[in-house]
């Protein structure tokens, strides 16, 4: 599964809102890179930046500093064609499903939206059709309850799930899932990760998961970065960083989840 | 689309502006059908004729048809119409003054009353303590008394041509009565007329049709202008951000109503027609919707499903059609109704300063007002040619109101109960 | 035994929404919660677990109403009180509760004693703002909080300072229970774990006598009370001790719950997570059998008829279903992961 | 002494509530039963009052002209409106033209004394002149073309030496009549010191507002402020000297509040807080039908006043207007519009009618309605309402609807005006509106336009070039009653002098121009036969109403005077049996001002 080559890189990569003393550094000449077909964690506690790098990755933030380089180039988005050519290559799944859609768009329209931007567009509709239907039953959704809704009429975890059939549609290379199950309930956050795993087998894609559960970062995957204050302070891989965590703020994080086989230490507040 | 329908139909306030509003427009579309007469024709010659029926005299003295009523009270009402308890009192403080001897005067007795009148009336005595206004009702009186108590009826003659000489051609007894429907020539004035001698309730209603235009193109300039530059400003940001707000800041420090003074006042009175001030009202009331619609715009703008939108490829502008604004739909149609509103009164407010249209080439409910207030119809108690364009204008108003505070509730989450 | 602080009987509460629906969001729920005990609950979003919390304190306003059970403090059963006698003598005083993000709630241009002298004097009116800030200034330092706090402003406050700030406050009249709705889920882990910390002191030093705790966050409930309970489409569907839930569940929903922990700890990225297909029954319409039944692998024609009662099998262990529950460990065991 | 800071603030308390006082006191403590109020004559407050300044704001002290106001100030005569005599006020008996009628003599009246006690003599008149020339003044301006000098014979005897043209004739012997009877004599001491304070400079002569001023009417300035006016009466007034009025003038103060506007000072009539309004109040009438209030006008009918000038709408003849200079297009507009409405509507019938009073050039008082031969020019005096005789007008002169459009077109255009009169001039506007409302009637399609008075008047007084578009037919107004009327008032209507002067205010803004016409103006002034008087001013009635230069929409009143006799009574009605007749001129214009010594109180 996993190859050598880089797929995503970045040197120095710096991001700066406001201007002089209202100045705020978010992400503080980070440097990564991510191997084609690993899973990727970004571990922080809100304000660490994390969100911010992620907009950044996405090309939806221009960072202040820095390169970002895709597929072993540096990467170029200053057009709206070159965004989007940039944008059939890295998807995203946000945190919130019920703010993630136009409530005022169909189900199908967001699907379409995916076979057209897979240069789809002109197929003829029953092709289309077929394609959509094929995306949802892979994340067990029945596309013919779902034509004609709006995705506001799904629970959490469907919506979620339709946000994968859009990445199965889209077929990136890379995904960013930015806290894909923290605003969906437990029971189906099983549903949910494997299904993404799954999709990583089916189209071959590097997810690069975002989140402050520091749990599910090591739940899922292959390398884990530590960020805090807009720095990563600690990397490598899931078990090296999780269990054997060298950096001090890594332990302390660690120290303050609550565990099930493990005292809860409260003293060391 | 069929559930926010609903929603907003199932608010009570909505209902009620919307019923008003609808009952306002539907007459303003009806009335002129059955009242086909143009609005600023002058059709009463002598101002401020009040509300009533007004029979034909002529053709009523001429009707063919005669209805002889036998009424017991026709003598007594004549008699009291023509001659008060108070010209009574008067006519007796006359004949005392006079010298009449009180004890022979016989207030009550209408015929006593007028014999001894008749007998010592003298315009050219003036009483001490008499003014020429007491004397001037005194005459009044004394031409209004002639041939009251006849029982005969009142004879109606011509000249005749060829000889030049009055004849007879019509007695009207007191028993003949007319009815009113027979009489060829009578107008019902709703609302009497007002100083130009127009009809007021037909000016009123063309009046209100063309201030609701005024509002609605107002309105649609207005809300057109402060939509664009907010969206505009609100998603683009940067420096377009930057020169947007600093012409908002511009338009929001100069008081608006003054701005509206000004320009009104300098297009001159010549060019100001009902439509170009509609424009300059909206021209200059878009600031707070461009505010309210960038501010939401900023709050929309880095939502995820602008993101996923991004993500999926589409351009600025289809963002911002199809993922923007209907987000903020509700938000601009409720604007756009307050607009409205206040784009009626801004007219009224300027028509009152007379800076409104052009005069009299259409009739708006703020010239009308003006018109009322130059010809001081509030002073001299013509109450029908101000207070019902007041209350229209405060119906529009308050319908439109309500309908924004019932959609307010239906589409503000923070109202919601 | 102990006598318990809170006993609830059977409480239903229900919504009414625009269209005038009802919906029982509190359907016959019944909680005891003992002195120096505490009791979470937890569920997915929307079983209802924050209408409880609301229900418990007796304190109703639309769209909220009471339907029927009790409501028993210490004695004194407060159920179908009038709203603003609750809110002027019980609420502070009896029973205490702080509200997700009861942080916000903060006015940023006043200063912290002010909400202090707010909450003594809604219940003392004349006491004096001396003493007030004494009593404040001694509870600050038992719970480990800077006296210098109170002479701040809440914007001047970090948001896990801010929580704490809120509590300590809310509990300054020291009431017999206090009922905490994820007072810690908008917070990083640093800070929950602080609030947690003074949570429990709150407990240890006797201010509070009983808690309520709700969260969906499991490791974390197995961390804070003595008692779990789950809640499911407003009911209940298993009580038990902290341990027994987690290790040792009975009902399938909260054995497909505790399922789906994850913790950072060695082993985890062994399991495989427990998925439950479905949603959660509309409460406007829910089903007449088994609310689970829908999403239930056990399910049975029966279940979806009869309804269920939750059982107690002693020990303070009780669970609702018809499935007896060494049936139901067998057949875990049997699809060991 | 030295101050504490509590003193100067007491003192400083002091003088405020004093200041805040003072003027209440002035007002509160005029005694009701000897003031007269007034409304409608002053807005804003005054200037000062030097009467040889044209800006002294002073309504009721400083008016001169054809019906001068000789409250303060005093003319050597009176004139009335009402028989269209003079009468002597300063002057001792008529005054006598020699026969050439070159020289104006009248002597002044020997009782005839200042404020300060000295006597009015003949040098004061001839002084009065001499300043008026020497610094320019309006008066002096207008009338140095007719009036050569003002010589004093002796103490009392005044000559009046007309300007002569190349044939010895004077030019304007009607002019130089009017002066005494229209400009105030004042006192050359007085004059002098003023000269003297001033350097003679004519720009501080002019602007100072002479407080000093010495005086020799019945009131003088007792207290102004930006609220009101109010005049004392003089009792040392020479006036009471049986040569002259016999008394002095009943009420002791003359008061004029300053309203807002004319609703403020109608709602004061009303509540009785005003005796005379000099105020356009729309249906009078309802004040005492309706109403019931003790106020009554000059006639107790409509037109309740007497008319005394025409207001009148011009075409515009200046070639910039197509179609008005064909005279069948300018008469059948103006004998197609309604002109009993614009009486009824916008004069609320406060106008005789064109029934009552047949169109002329003469205002409606019965002194120059004896003027001119009625019979010879009765075929030409429409009455206006003449829709069918307009359209036959028209038909006949081939202007008709040729393209079918409902209006008439001439020569293949069509035939569109817009009548235009100043904005917020109600009753004008509402008198335009009926004309407009005419020209639908007849197919020429009119419509109404009201710009600012600014604009207006920049525009219409601008005679050097030809009247812009939106002018085509416009309203003005035209002289009242005065000694030189209606002369003056037809050369005003008619003159072609005025044409092409940069800024005209004197009359003929359409630009009419008819030699025979001129000349007639030009001669009735030396004319005194009255036989031949009354021929050509038939005539020029004549040619009038045949070229229709312009036509006049109402007849409206020198003043409105209309009164309330809740505390004064005896205020000047018709028929009220004085001889001569008080005109209704406010009791404050020419010979109007006989009418304050008959006042009586209602409840003395």
């Amino acid at each position: 599964m996993k190859s050598d080559k880089v797929i995503l890189s970045g040197k120095g990569v710096t991001k700066i809102f406001g201007f002089g003393s209202n100045k705020t550094v978010a992400v503080d000449h980070v440097d990564f890179s991510f191997r084609e077909g690993e899973v990727i964690s970004i571990v922080g506690e809100s304000g660490s930046g994390k969100t911010t790098l992620a907009k950044i990755l996405l090309g939806l933030l221009k960072q202040t500093e820095g390169e970002i380089y895709f597929d072993g180039q540096l990467r170029d988005i200053r057009s709206h064609s070159k965004k989007k050519a940039y944008w059939q290559n890295i998807q995203a799944i946000f945190q919130d499903p019920f703010s993630s859609y136009n409530v005022f768009r169909k189900i199908d329209a967001v699907l379409l939206d995916c076979i057209r931007m897979r240069g789809g567009g002109r197929l003829p509709y029953d092709k289309k059709r077929e394609m959509m239907r094929e995306a949802c039953s892979f994340v067990n959704l029945k596309f013919d309850e779902l034509t004609n809704k709006y995705p506001f009429e799904l629970s959490g975890g469907q919506q979620q799930r339709l946000m994968i059939a859009r990445i199965f549609l889209l077929k990136p290379k890379i995904l960013l899932a930015d806290e894909p199950t923290s605003m969906i309930d437990a029971c189906s956050r099983a549903t949910i990760l494997d299904m993404l795993m799954d999709l990583r087998n089916e189209v071959g894609m590097t997810p690069i998961f975002i989140t402050h559960d520091i749990g599910l970062a090591y739940y899922v995957s292959d390398t884990v970065y530590i960020m805090e204050h807009g720095k990563f302070v600690e990397s490598g891989s899931a078990d090296a960083v999780i269990l054997h965590p060298k950096k001090q703020y890594t332990q302390r994080l660690l120290s303050d989840v609550p565990k099930l086989h493990e005292e809860w230490d409260l003293s060391t507040v | 689309m069929k559930l926010m329908l609903k929603q907003v139909f199932g608010s009570g306030k909505f209902v009620i502006g919307f019923v008003i509003f609808l009952a306002i427009l539907l007459t303003v579309v009806i009335y002129p059908i059955f009242v086909p007469d143009a609005p600023l024709k002058i059709i009463s010659r002598g101002t401020f004729l009040s509300p009533g029926i007004y029979v034909n005299l002529y053709d009523s003295i001429d009707s063919a048809t005669r209805y002889t009523l036998i009424t017991d009270d026709a003598e007594a009402r004549r008699v009291a119409g023509r001659l008060s308890d108070e010209d009574r009192a008067k006519m007796r403080e006359w004949l005392i003054g006079n010298g009449v001897d009180e004890a022979e005067i016989d207030g009550a007795d209408t015929a006593q009353l007028l014999d001894l009148w008749e007998l010592n009336f003298d315009p050219t005595v003036r009483l001490p303590g008499m003014t020429n206004a007491d004397r001037n009702y005194y005459i009044r009186l004394t031409a209004s008394l002639e041939g009251l108590l006849s029982t005969e009826g009142a004879t109606i003659a011509s000249t005749n041509p060829e000889t030049g000489a009055l004849e007879q051609s019509d007695i009207v007894n007191q028993t003949d009565y007319v009815h009113v429907n027979e009489v060829a020539n009578s107008r019902l004035f709703i609302l009497g007329t007002d100083n130009f001698g127009r009809d007021v309730l037909t000016e009123l209603i063309s009046a209100t049709g063309v201030s609701l235009t005024i509002g609605f193109v107002a309105g649609i300039v207005a809300t057109s202008i402060g939509l664009v530059l907010g969206l505009v400003s609100g998603y683009v940001g940067g420096m377009v951000d930057q020169v947007i707000v600093f012409i908002m800041n511009l338009f929001t420090v100069i008081p608006t109503f003054v701005l509206l003074i000004l320009i009104s006042f300098s297009i001159g009175q010549e060019s100001r027609g009902a439509f170009t001030i509609a424009v300059v009202i909206g021209l200059t009331s878009w600031v707070w919707t461009s505010r309210a619609v960038r501010a939401q715009v900023i709050s929309l703008r880095n939502r995820d499903h602008v993101n996923l939108s991004k993500l999926s490829g589409h351009s600025i502008a289809y963002i911002l059609a199809m993922d923007i604004l209907p987000y903020i739909a509700s938000y601009v149609v409720m604007a756009l109704i307050l607009q409205i509103s206040s784009g009626i009164l801004a007219e009224a407010g300027l028509s009152i300063l007379g800076l409104g249209p052009r005069t009299t080439e259409v009739p708006t409910l703020g010239l009308m007002l003006n018109w009322a207030m130059i010809y001081q119809a509030h002073i001299l108690n013509k109450w029908w040619a101000y207070l019902p364009i007041i209350l229209v204008i405060a119906l529009i108003s308050f319908s439109m109101n309500l309908m924004n505070t019932g959609l307010d509730q239906v589409f503000n989450p923070a109202l919601r109960d | 035994m102990s006598k318990p602080i809170l006993e609830v009987n059977e409480l239903t509460t229900n919504y009414v929404t625009r269209f005038g629906d009802k919906i029982f969001a509190v359907d016959h729920v019944s909680v005891k919660v003992d002195d120096g005990k505490s009791v979470g609950i937890a569920g997915e979003s929307g079983c209802g677990k924050s209408t409880l919390a609301l229900s418990l304190m007796g304190y109703y306003f639309p769209p909220l109403y009471y339907a029927s059970g009790d409501i028993i403090i210490d004695g004194q059963n407060i159920s179908g009180m009038d709203p603003d006698v609750v809110r002027k003598t019980i609420l502070g005083n009896e029973i205490s509760y702080i509200p997700q993000a009861a942080m916000n709630a903060l006015n940023p241009t006043q200063k912290v004693i002010h909400f202090i002298e707010d909450v003594i004097q809604a219940h003392y009116p004349h006491t004096p703002k001396k003493e007030i800030y004494e009593l404040a200034r001694e509870r600050f330092e038992l719970l480990g909080l800077p006296a210098e706090v109170l002479q701040k402003y809440s914007v001047e406050l970090s948001g896990g300072m801010k929580q704490r700030t809120v509590i300590a406050t809310s509990v300054i009249l020291s009431p017999k229970v206090l009922i905490a709705d994820e007072p810690s889920s908008a917070l990083d882990v640093t800070s929950q774990k602080m609030v947690i910390k003074m949570i429990l002191d709150l407990m240890e030093k006797g201010i509070i006598k009983s808690l309520i705790f709700i969260t969906h966050e499991l490791p974390l409930l197995y961390n804070v009370t003595d008692d779990i309970m789950i809640m499911y489409a407003g009911q209940i569907v298993e009580r038990g001790s902290a341990d027994e839930m987690v290790f040792d569940p009975i009902h399938p929903y909260t054995k497909a719950l505790m399922g789906s922990i994850i913790v950072p700890e060695e082993g985890l990225r062994d399991v495989k997570l427990t998925a439950i297909p479905g949603t959660p029954p509309n409460l406007k319409n829910p089903p007449s059998g088994c609310r689970f039944a829908d999403r239930c692998k056990f399910v049975m024609p029966e279940c979806r008829v009869r309804s269920v009662e939750l059982r107690d099998i002693g020990g303070g262990r009780s669970y609702r279903c018809i499935i007896p529950e060494e049936d139901l460990r067998k057949a875990y065991k049997s699809e060991k992961r | 002494m030295k101050f504490t800071r509590f003193t100067i603030v007491a003192l400083l308390l002091v003088a405020l509530v004093a200041v805040s006082v003072a003027p209440a006191f002035a007002q509160d403590t005029l005694p009701r039963n000897e003031t007269l109020y007034f409304n409608g004559q002053q807005w804003g407050s005054v200037v000062g009052w030097n009467p040889y300044s044209s800006n002294n704001n002073n309504a009721m002290a400083i008016s001169q002209g054809d019906n001068a106001r000789v409250l303060m100030f005093e003319t050597p005569y009176l004139y009335n409106m009402l028989d269209g005599q003079v009468y002597p006020l300063l002057a001792d008996g008529p005054f006598a033209w020699n026969d050439e009628r070159t020289e104006l003599t009248f002597s002044i009246k020997p009782a005839a004394h200042w404020s300060d006690g000295t006597p009015v003599t003949a040098a004061d008149v001839a002084y009065t002149w001499a300043t008026h020339v020497k610094y320019s003044t309006p008066t002096g301006a207008g009338n140095v073309d007719y009036i050569d000098d003002i010589v004093a014979l002796d103490d009392s005897t005044v000559v009046v030496k007309a300007k002569l043209n190349d044939d010895g004739t004077a030019v304007n012997p009607l002019i130089v009549q009017a002066y005494v009877s229209s400009n105030y004599v004042i006192q050359m001491a007085w004059t002098q010191a003023l000269e003297e304070r001033v350097a003679e400079d004519a720009t501080a002569f002019l602007a100072d507002t002479a407080e000093d001023v010495v005086f020799s009417g019945p009131y003088y300035k007792f207290f102004t402020d930006d609220s009101k006016v109010i005049l004392v009466r003089d009792d040392n007034y020479w006036g009471q000297d049986a040569s002259m009025w016999g008394s002095l003038p009943v009420p002791k103060y003359l008061a004029h509040t300053i309203f807002k506007d004319n609703a403020a000072g109608t709602t004061a009539l009303q509540a009785g807080e005003v005796d005379v309004s000099q105020q356009f109040n729309s249906n009078v009438q309802d004040l005492w039908l309706v109403d019931g209030l003790p106020i009554s006008t000059y006639l107790p009918e409509a037109p309740y006043g007497i008319g005394a000038s025409l207001p009148t709408a011009f075409f515009n003849l200046t070639g910039s207007s197509f179609g008005l200079d064909n005279l069948a297009v300018r008469k059948a507009i103006a004998i197609a519009v309604d002109y009993p409405t614009i009486i009824a509507n916008a004069m609320t019938n406060q106008s005789a009618t064109f029934d009552q009073v047949p169109r002329s050039l003469m205002n409606p008082t019965p002194g120059e309605q004896a003027l001119y031969d009625q019979a010879a020019v009765a075929d030409l005096q429409w009455a206006g309402n003449d829709i069918e005789g307009a359209k036959a007008i028209l038909d006949e002169a081939g202007i008709v609807d040729t393209d079918g459009d409902g209006w008439r077109e001439l020569d293949g255009q069509k035939l569109s005006y817009i009548a235009t009169c100043p904005n917020g001039w109600s009753d004008w506007q509402a008198a335009i509106e009926v004309v407009a409302a005419a020209g639908a009637e007849i197919g020429i399609d009119i419509t109404t336009n009201f710009p600012e008075w600014s604009v207006y008047q920049t525009v219409v007084t601008k005679s050097d070039a030809p009247l812009p578009e939106g002018y085509d037919i416009f309203m003005m107004w035209s002289a009242g009653a005065g000694p030189t009327q209606p002369w003056g008032r037809i050369r005003n209507l008619l003159s072609s002098e005025w044409l092409g002067m940069a800024s005209n205010w004197s009359g003929n803004w359409g630009g009419y121009s008819n030699s025979e016409v001129d000349a007639l103006i030009q001669a009735i002034p030396s004319v005194t036969d009255e036989a031949e008087l009354k021929d050509m001013y038939t005539q020029l009635v004549d040619m009038y109403l045949t070229d229709i230069p312009s036509f006049t929409l109402m007849y409206r009143p020198q003043s409105f005077h209309t009164v309330n006799e809740s505390v004064w009574t005896n205020f000047p009605y018709d028929g009220d049996g004085t001889e001569p007749p008080v005109p209704p001129l406010d009791l404050m214009d020419g010979w109007s001002v006989a009418g304050l010594y008959n006042l009586e109180l209602v409840n003395p």
